[in-house]
């Protein structure tokens, strides 16, 4: 049964293996269902967060699962507007990976509000005004979107595929998924903007507040730039894990080169619209409200090295690395580049929500930090598991791959 | 088999296509929104007609007029009155929760025992056999001629209450009537006896005075409930008198005062004495006749010099302010005490009395004044005597009843069990909570809570004029509590004393109503509204009846100004004398820690607390947020220490220490407080800081713990504090 | 004829599907979500304000304090009733269960609103000189008295939603939603904010 | 999010706001609307064959989808891209009249019996014209020893009619399947089958049954050659005939001469089907 | 017809700082008033809730030369409020009639974005499921509204009072209010005076002038929030401390005839 649900010509491992690859992630998974449960009967005083820290870990998991998931809309954009043929063999992974962040990430909202059965407020009372509103009308219609682009692949299924209406279905939404992948772009863009505009507009708090452009400050651009810069590279590393852990060649090595490079470039893009950003926010924005740059890193767990680590270490370093042809060959340095692009990003919105919740604004008031309480790990390591088991599932049951059977041929012949 | 699983499949769409374009879903998002509002966790307020009616808040002495908004019968919030005769407005925190206090969890639902310690947990306890028990060892003690060895203690003198007390002591035997030594009324009773006006309590006309020169006291914070001493509220663009405050730390008294004299703990004797130097040499006063021999020689040996070595305030600074007290209209110097800390010793009341009586203030308009009696006497005297709980020897009671109101001032409970005999000493709590002397009881008789029973409050010491104000009984008695009067009449049959009925609830009503009557009969004082606005002249009342109704409608009865009563000079009596030999004395001596530990830091040990819930007690819920939800009050282990001081001793904030002083040990943790004088340890002495007041709860052991002496009236002690 | 079946049962199977929704969720629904209370005795309205000959403020005054009284307590009642008066059961009802041993009626009260509600009687029958049916539609001319129906859900009465599943009624007096209210402020051009209405 | 709603005034925000929302959802909506219906008339108008051939065409790798004249000569390396319809194919003719111009040398012999009569079909069925006009479809040699001896074969019933690259005869053996595309549409006249050997006479589709999609004579015998050279390289990576070809005659029945082979894999490789 | 409406106001609270000395009584008798919720004793220092919060604020100068004075910190009313377009499902919203800012319990879904957008901390979560403990439900204010768990609250100016006070009105005939109808419980219970309320564009209340007022200042004011609650203090140092940071950062600048007179 299992044998007639895998693609013809690819092996996988037998079940009993994968059965045992996927427990841990399973037992994961379970632990943070369980939590969740206990969040939504017993209350969010689970948490560490509290009155100073409005804002946790698990906003911190949405923002870079969110900036993690945009390879999604952005190889989707270049694969199917841009006409970027070659790229058509890591879309269905951007697909799956993008629709698990996004439900993970919308799933963990929903435990982080006080009243979740109020949670479609949010849509009947909706505040245009709110960057919010704007995040969540956006993420709900793409995540929408994501599933409808998802269901194609699933339909693909060797055993699925034999059922007629279901192979129409596939092959008709196939063809006018170039659609999709246009909404996706538009809506991504959007909300992906907005969600650093959500601290950009806070002109409450300094830290995070910048001027903009209308009514989206400039986080609201850094946030997309940044989001689309680290998309390809999560991709490549995810791709690089997979046939590393199936120990097989999944795609060509030129594609995760040329994902490599797409990210190099986006991220130096990044940089300076960064450094230009910073600069306004230190001499203009921040003097403009009564404080001082300086002040903000003073602090003992915030230290200016902060700044310097966003900018160097997790900015310049992959951006080098990743431009440089010749390091792009060496797989070594290919996953470093990649790595430290998404971990960069990771870090950046670590910063953006913490250190904005820890600075005082009141003269009188005093730097604090936070540490999240066990329940809110095991609520974001459950919602990893359930990435990582849904694609495994995908990974054996579906044709990720369109090159996979190729390759594997060619090499065995070679 | 497909055909079924498509039409099911089709049903299914079928169905939900139905559903969705009917309301049930949109109704059901909407009901479940709304239900979230609803739901059973959701506490529902009051519904009914809202009344609003003045009284009086017997919480503490300070006798705050209140004003309650009630739904139907239930108080829901009590405010003070802005205008009050007594009050003016002011209103503790305490005060201001009133309305929570009756249903704190903390509160005596029913008899209560546990075995000797204060610590042990309490046991519910039938109630008939606990006041058999009570009963029989009164009828033991009764029978064996013991009944010297059966006490009262009085933790608020004065009342109606007071007098069934004596009562039912009168009819035990020889009981003993006990009161606490309360730190303003001891100033108030040695300053009667020094000044030859005996019971005439003196009191504090702030607002006729021209300056004030306070040592300690906090004039500004919590003076009268929470707010500063009557006519020192700075209206507005009206003037108020000059305020000096002489304290070793700063506060907010401090800050409201015009001039701070931060001068080291415990040497407010040498500043008074200074200050009298100065005031003599500057602005050359009228001498009058010396306090007592050799007075004046101390006067002039305290030279400017002298006194800043003492105290470490500048000669200058000593001066300037002796300045600027002249030409202001009468001076008057204020010692009292932080209701909270204790009141200072008697060697530092007696340098202020002498300090007022050189200003020539004593029995003067805006100096210090003689309250007019009240027109009834104290009641049938006690056949065992009237005494501070000081007095009585160790080991030398057997049963102690103990009245179950707050003490103003914090009291030592292992005083309290000193004077227990060691074995048998039964001490017993007539209290509606578990709090103040009442939490070192063996066995608790549940009594009515504040508001359930109807009690009369008197003008509390020190204040400027006599006053008598009734607190209504506006919430019922609850089924489990009983009239205090009702308990000690219960006692008396089950004990069966000769004439119990002698202090039964009855008996209560016509103290009062006699007290009334004696009032309408003297005919002198007014009838003022809560507000403040109209005052009747008492002897225009129509009717006791009507002069009850008055007072129950929340009227106070206030006695006519003091009479200037010129006091010459301070008659030393015998018990007085040595006082002043103490007086030379004391000075920086008191600072010197005894401690033997070398690797302790010698430090003095000092203590605020907030009036009326002073020594602990079962707070308003509310109430914790001072403590819980702000940064401003300290925690109850908090020792606040000058930063510097602690730089210099290599501590850090936040860092256990063990404060030890001569009778034992406490660990506390460290709060860096720039207000607090180097070489100083504060402590506060106030309520616990659990969230809704934890019953065992027992702050007062902090005080048997630090207070340097046996003696119970404190405010500055040696200690030590060491490293974990 | 199986043919024509098998042809044609999807789309048969597909609307009794449809069918079935639909009843569940206009028939049924309202059936399971409201619960009925019967008001514990009856009451004439019309009685008391035609034949009676009383006004509305007599048993539903305002206070003293400007707020509204709304129903009258049992002591209003016994002004009048406290010996009877005609002899209907309800009335007998009100002596002995009620008036005798002072006990209050336990009405089921239509109109009431959840504790996070603010109205004022007074600012709208005073300043705006709307009238009591523009509201409670003509209660004050009932002969008798409809039995109360409570959602289970949100434990509001019916009347706030109104007697059509979908939302309001017949009359615009039907509903006491939010909608309503603001519907109305709209109407008069009354500048409304949350917190006019929400305590 | 509605008129109704107390929060929504009409104003620029509001107005703007919305608008996009709902024009997306419109927009995604009528997409999701249109593709149901395209699928409801595709599986009405029977394509469903032909969608089903497009779909695994695409997904077949290049090598399988070779151009047939990269076989012989003008379009070396060329992929199709019409799903072996030559029909549709703009580049056909010109490639068949260079293919004719060029002597193209007489390709090796593939091993296997190649009637110069014999149209073959890529997925490797053979259709022979009947003089009564039927056609004869059957397996060729090279397929008939892949799959060795079937188990099971299932076969269209006389009187059905097939279109030209519906999966219309299966074989089993064991947990192995083969569905082999149909060379040509038309009605099934007759079926026989014994052995696995089996044969179906074609009553052609006079509109849509046309031979110019398969191949004969030397472009077969090339392309057999390339089948079969694809097969050894699949069947021992290490090169050499001697294993495969006996004598330069393929040996009968591999499937049970190679048991190790992932003959799952290279079933849908034979038959087009993956 | 009567007139709909009655004239706007702008209600504003004035906290002079050199006559606070700390009692609580504010806190206390606006969590009263307000039915404001004890958390579990066990729970977290920064999980209570309380409208009003005393900060005490110091000089950083050395004994004796140091000062504390203390800041109570309601809801700062904001004019341009941080919290209002945050808010997702528009539980905030400022009343145009009064410019108090209001929170909405019912309609808050707690995502507390308001209260990462809030300079003045001044909002609080009810992380916990608000409890009195039995028989003290009968002791809440029938004027407001209990919260729930999971959502934001705030101070409203005791907007119950105002609500009663208008009844108090309309019962009377009148549509506007006088000056002594509407205080709210904090500045009622303050035993100093040291909070005063009014509506600043009645004249009578005699607001204008003590906003006009040099030592008249507002907590964090180049950021643009515009409250509505002023503070005041002779002090320059308490001025410089409330007004921005950068005060504290680089030191205060302590104008000569400041600070304490002890020598």
């Amino acid at each position: 049964m299992d044998k007639d649900l895998i693609t013809r010509g690819l092996d996988r491992t037998p079940l009993w293996k994968f059965a045992l690859w996927l427990l841990p992630w399973a037992l994961l998974a379970a632990w943070g269902g369980q939590t969740i449960r206990d969040m939504f009967v017993q209350g969010l005083y689970l948490t560490n967060m509290d009155n100073r820290f409005a804002f946790g870990l698990w906003i911190v998991f949405d923002l870079t699962v969110i900036a993690l998931g945009a390879g999604a809309f952005f190889l989707g954009f270049l694969t199917y507007l841009m006409r970027q043929k070659d790229l058509q063999q890591v879309l269905n992974t951007a697909v799956i990976v993008g629709f698990v962040c996004y439900s993970g990430a919308i799933l963990t909202l929903a435990v982080d509000v006080g009243q979740p059965i109020r949670a479609w407020f949010a849509f009947w009372h909706a505040n245009v005004h709110s960057m919010l509103t704007e995040v969540s009308f956006c993420i709900t219609l793409y995540l929408m979107v994501l599933l409808i682009e998802y269901v194609p692949i699933i339909l693909k299924n060797r055993k699925l595929r034999l059922v007629p209406s279901f192979l129409v279905l596939e092959f008709n939404l196939h063809r006018i998924m170039f659609l999709f992948a246009g909404i996706g772009a538009f809506l991504s863009f959007f909300h992906q903007g907005s969600l650093g505009g959500m601290f950009g507009v806070l002109n409450g708090r300094p830290f995070a507040f910048r001027e903009g452009v209308g009514i989206w400050p400039s986080t609201f651009f850094l946030f997309i730039l940044s989001a689309i810069a680290v998309g390809p590279s999560f991709i490549m590393l995810i791709v690089m894990t997979v046939s590393r852990v199936a120990r097989r060649p999944l795609v060509d090595r030129k594609v995760l080169t040329r994902l490599g490079r797409i990210s190099g470039l986006l991220l130096s893009a990044y940089i300076v619209a960064k450094l230009a950003d910073t600069g306004i926010w230190i001499f203009r924005t921040l003097p403009d409200s009564g404080f001082d740059a300086a002040e903000f890193y003073r602090h003992g767990l915030f230290g200016i090295w902060v700044l310097f680590l966003e900018l160097t270490v997790f900015g310049l370093l992959p951006a080098t690395i990743l431009l440089n042809r010749r390091r792009r060959q060496n797989p070594r340095w290919l996953v470093a580049g990649g790595l430290l692009a998404c971990l960069g990003i990771t870090f950046n919105r670590l910063v953006v929500t913490l250190q904005t919740q820890s600075a005082p604004t009141l003269s009188f008031d005093t730097f604090m930090i936070y540490w999240p309480s066990l329940q809110e790990w095991a609520v974001m390591l459950g919602v990893v598991a359930y990435g990582v088991i849904l694609y495994s599932l995908s990974y054996r049951y579906l044709n990720l791959f369109p090159r996979e059977h190729e390759l594997k041929t060619s090499s065995g012949r070679a | 088999m497909s055909v079924t699983r498509r039409c099911f499949l089709k049903f299914t769409c079928g169905a939900a296509a139905g559903t969705l374009i009917s309301p049930l879903p949109w109704k059901l998002l909407d009901d479940a929104a709304i239900w979230t509002q609803n739901g059973s966790w959701v506490a529902q307020t009051p519904r009914g007609p809202v009344s609003s009616l003045f009284s009086t808040c017997t919480l503490c002495g300070a006798g705050c007029g209140l004003r309650l908004r009630q739904v139907g019968s239930d108080t829901v919030s009590v405010q003070g009155v802005s205008g009050h005769p007594v009050s003016q407005g002011a209103l503790c925190p305490a005060g201001l929760g009133l309305a929570q206090i009756l249903h704190h969890p903390a509160r005596v639902r029913g008899a209560m025992k546990r075995d000797r310690s204060a610590t042990a947990p309490w046991h519910p306890m039938d109630t008939t056999s606990a006041y058999a028990e009570v009963g029989r060892k009164l009828a033991e003690l009764r029978a064996a001629g013991r009944s010297g060895e059966i006490a009262i203690l009085d933790l608020r003198p004065g009342r109606s209450l007071s007098v069934l007390y004596r009562n039912f002591l009168a009819t035990a035997g020889a009981g003993r009537y006990l009161t606490l030594p309360d730190g303003r009324q001891d100033a108030a009773t040695a300053l009667a006896e020094l000044a030859g006006v005996p019971r005439h309590a003196p009191g504090y006309d702030f607002a006729h005075a021209g300056a004030v020169i306070s040592f300690g006291a906090p004039v500004f914070d919590g003076w009268c409930g929470a707010g500063p001493a009557p006519g020192l509220i700075p209206a507005t663009g009206g003037t108020r008198p000059v305020v000096v405050q002489a304290s070793s730390n700063a506060s907010p008294t401090t800050n409201l005062a015009d001039v701070w004299l931060p001068l080291r703990p415990g040497t407010e004797t040498a500043l008074a004495l200074g200050l009298a130097h100065l005031l003599r040499t500057e602005w050359t006063l009228p001498f009058t006749e010396e306090p007592w021999p050799g007075y004046n020689d101390q006067v002039s040996q305290h030279t400017p010099r002298r006194v800043a070595d003492i105290t470490g305030l500048s000669p200058a600074l000593l001066q300037t302010t002796a300045r600027s007290l002249s030409g202001r209209g009468p001076v008057l110097a204020v010692g009292g005490g932080a209701p909270g800390a204790g009141p200072l010793g008697q060697a530092e009341e007696l340098a202020i009395w002498a300090l007022n009586l050189t200003l020539g203030n004593l029995g003067q308009a805006g100096g210090v004044v003689f309250r007019p009696d009240l027109p009834w006497s104290e009641a049938a005297p006690v056949p065992g005597g009237t005494t501070s709980l000081r007095e009585v020897p160790d080991g030398s009671l057997d049963l102690l009843l103990v009245d179950g109101s707050l003490p103003d001032s914090p009291v030592s409970q292992a005083l309290l069990r000193r004077k227990m005999r060691p074995q048998s000493g039964l001490i017993v709590g007539l209290s509606a909570f578990t709090v103040g002397p009442v939490a070192e009881a063996d066995l608790i008789l549940p009594a009515a809570g504040p508001g359930e029973w109807l009690q009369d409050v008197t003008a509390q010491a020190l204040a400027p004029r006599t006053s008598y104000a009734l607190a209504r009984a506006d919430a019922g008695l609850p089924a489990f509590a009983a009239h205090p009067a009702a308990i000690l009449e219960r006692l008396a049959r089950t004990a069966d004393f000769p004439t119990p009925a002698s202090c039964g609830p009855d008996r209560h009503e016509e103290v009062v109503t006699d007290r009334l009557q004696s009032l309408l009969s003297q005919g002198t004082g007014h009838l003022v509204s809560p507000d403040g606005t109209t005052r009747t002249p008492v002897n225009r009342v129509a009717s006791l009846r009507t002069f009850r109704k008055a007072l129950l409608a929340g009227d106070c009865w206030i006695a006519p100004p003091a009479p200037a009563r010129p006091v010459d000079g301070l008659h030393l009596t015998g018990g007085a004398r040595p006082l002043f030999e103490t007086v030379a004395a004391a000075a920086p001596g008191r600072l010197v820690s005894e401690s033997a530990d070398p690797s302790a830091c010698p430090v003095t040990l000092m203590f605020d607390g907030q009036v009326g819930i002073a020594g602990g007690g079962a707070l308003p819920p509310v109430v914790n947020k001072l403590r819980r939800e702000s940064n401003f009050l300290p925690a109850v282990d908090a020792a606040r220490v000058n930063p510097d001081f602690a730089r210099q001793n290599g501590w850090h904030a936040g860092q256990p220490l063990t404060l030890t002083t001569k009778r034992g040990a406490w660990p506390v943790t460290l709060v860096l407080d720039e207000t607090v004088q180097p070489g100083v340890v504060l402590l506060p002495a106030g309520p616990g800081p659990t969230g809704l007041g934890d019953p065992d709860d027992l702050r007062t052991h902090i005080i048997d713990i630090c207070s340097g002496t046996d003696d119970p009236v404190w405010r500055v002690g040696p200690a030590a504090l060491r490293k974990v | 004829m199986r043919a024509f079946i098998s042809q044609h049962c999807g789309r048969m199977v597909f609307l009794v599907g449809l069918a079935g929704g639909l009843a569940a969720g206009w028939l049924l629904f309202p059936q399971l979500l409201y619960s009925r209370q019967a008001q514990p005795m009856d009451f004439n309205h019309a009685l008391h304000t035609d034949d009676g000959g009383m006004t509305c403020e007599e048993c539903h005054p305002f206070r003293d304090d400007g707020s509204f009284s709304g129903i009258p307590t049992i002591d209003v009642c016994a002004d009048c009733h406290s010996d009877p008066l005609g002899e209907s059961a309800a009335e007998a009802v009100l002596i002995a269960a009620y008036i005798e041993p002072a006990q209050e009626v336990p009405w089921f009260v239509y109109a009431r609103q959840p504790q996070n509600v603010y109205f004022s009687h007074a600012a709208h029958v005073r300043l705006a000189d709307i009238t009591c049916d523009r509201c409670h539609g003509f209660q004050g001319t009932s002969t008798t008295l409809q039995p109360g129906e409570t959602n289970r859900i949100s434990t509001y009465s019916r009347h706030i939603w109104g007697p059509r599943i979908s939302g309001g009624g017949s009359q615009v007096w039907d509903a006491m939603k939010m909608s309503d209210c603001s519907a109305c402020h709209a109407q008069r051009g009354v500048q409304d904010s949350c917190l006019m209405c929400h305590k | 999010m509605l008129p109704t709603a107390y929060e929504f005034h009409w104003d620029t925000g509001h107005v703007v706001f919305l608008g996009v929302f709902y024009s997306v959802v419109v927009t995604v909506l009528s997409i999701l609307v249109y593709t149901a219906l395209r699928g409801r008339g595709d599986l009405k108008g029977q394509r469903t064959p032909a969608i089903a051939w497009e779909e695994t065409f695409h997904d077949l790798p290049a090598d399988r989808r070779a151009c047939r004249h990269a076989f012989d000569g003008p379009a070396a390396g060329r992929v199709c891209h019409h799903c072996f319809d030559c029909a549709t194919c703009a580049g056909h003719p010109e490639f068949t009249a260079i293919g004719r111009s060029l002597q193209a040398p007489q390709p090796p012999d593939p091993g296997v019996p190649m009637p110069s009569d014999t149209f073959y079909h890529r997925g490797h069925t053979w259709v022979k014209p009947a003089p009564d006009g039927t056609l004869t479809l059957g397996l060729d040699p090279f397929a008939q020893r892949c799959f060795g001896h079937p188990t099971s074969v299932s076969l269209p019933a006389e009187g059905q009619t097939v279109q030209s690259g519906e999966r219309a005869v299966t074989l089993h053996r064991g947990r192995l399947e083969a569905r082999l595309a149909m060379p040509v549409a038309g009605e099934v006249v007759a079926s026989s089958s014994h052995d696995g050997q089996w044969r179906l006479r074609v009553r052609p589709d006079p509109a849509s049954a046309s031979l110019v999609n398969l191949l004969r004579g030397n472009e077969a015998r090339a392309w057999m050659t390339r089948e079969v050279d694809w097969l050894q390289g699949r069947l021992n990576p290490a090169g050499g005939h001697t294993t495969l070809a006996d004598g330069g005659v393929l040996m009968d029945d591999l499937v049970a001469a190679y048991p190790a082979a992932d003959w799952d894999d290279l079933w849908g490789q034979v038959s087009l089907d993956v | 017809m009567k007139t709909q409406q009655a004239k706007p106001a702008r209600y504003v609270m004035v906290i002079d700082v050199d006559r606070c000395n700390g009692c609580g009584n504010c806190m206390v008798g606006c969590a009263v008033e307000n039915n404001v919720s004890v958390p579990p004793a066990d729970a977290l220092a920064n999980r209570g809730l309380t409208w009003m919060k005393v900060y005490r604020v110091g000089n950083d100068r050395p004994f004796p030369d140091h000062q504390t004075v203390c800041l109570p910190i309601p809801c700062q009313h904001c004019d341009h409020a941080p919290c209002i377009h945050v808010c997702p499902v528009t539980a905030v919203q400022r009343d145009e009639q009064t410019g108090i800012v209001g929170q909405i319990p019912e309609r808050c879904m707690g995502c507390r974005y308001c209260m990462a957008a809030c300079p003045y901390h001044a909002r609080y979560f009810n992380w916990f499921t608000p409890v009195w403990p039995a028989g003290m439900e009968k002791t809440l204010n029938p004027d407001v509204g209990t919260r729930m768990r999971g959502v934001a609250e705030k101070c409203n100016f005791c907007h119950g009072r105002l609500d009663r006070a208008r009844e108090r009105a309309a019962a009377e005939g009148r549509r506007q209010l006088d000056p002594g109808d509407y205080v709210p419980a904090c500045a009622e219970a303050c035993p100093t005076g040291a909070i005063r309320f009014g509506d600043a564009l009645d004249e009578r209340s005699g607001m204008k002038d003590l906003l006009a007022a040099p030592e008249t200042f507002r907590l964090l004011e180049s950021l643009g929030t515009e409250p509505k609650v002023y503070y005041q203090s002779r002090h320059a140092w308490v001025r410089q401390v409330g007004r921005s940071r950068l005060a504290r950062v680089r030191g205060f600048e302590t104008p000569a005839g400041e600070g304490v007179t002890h020598g």
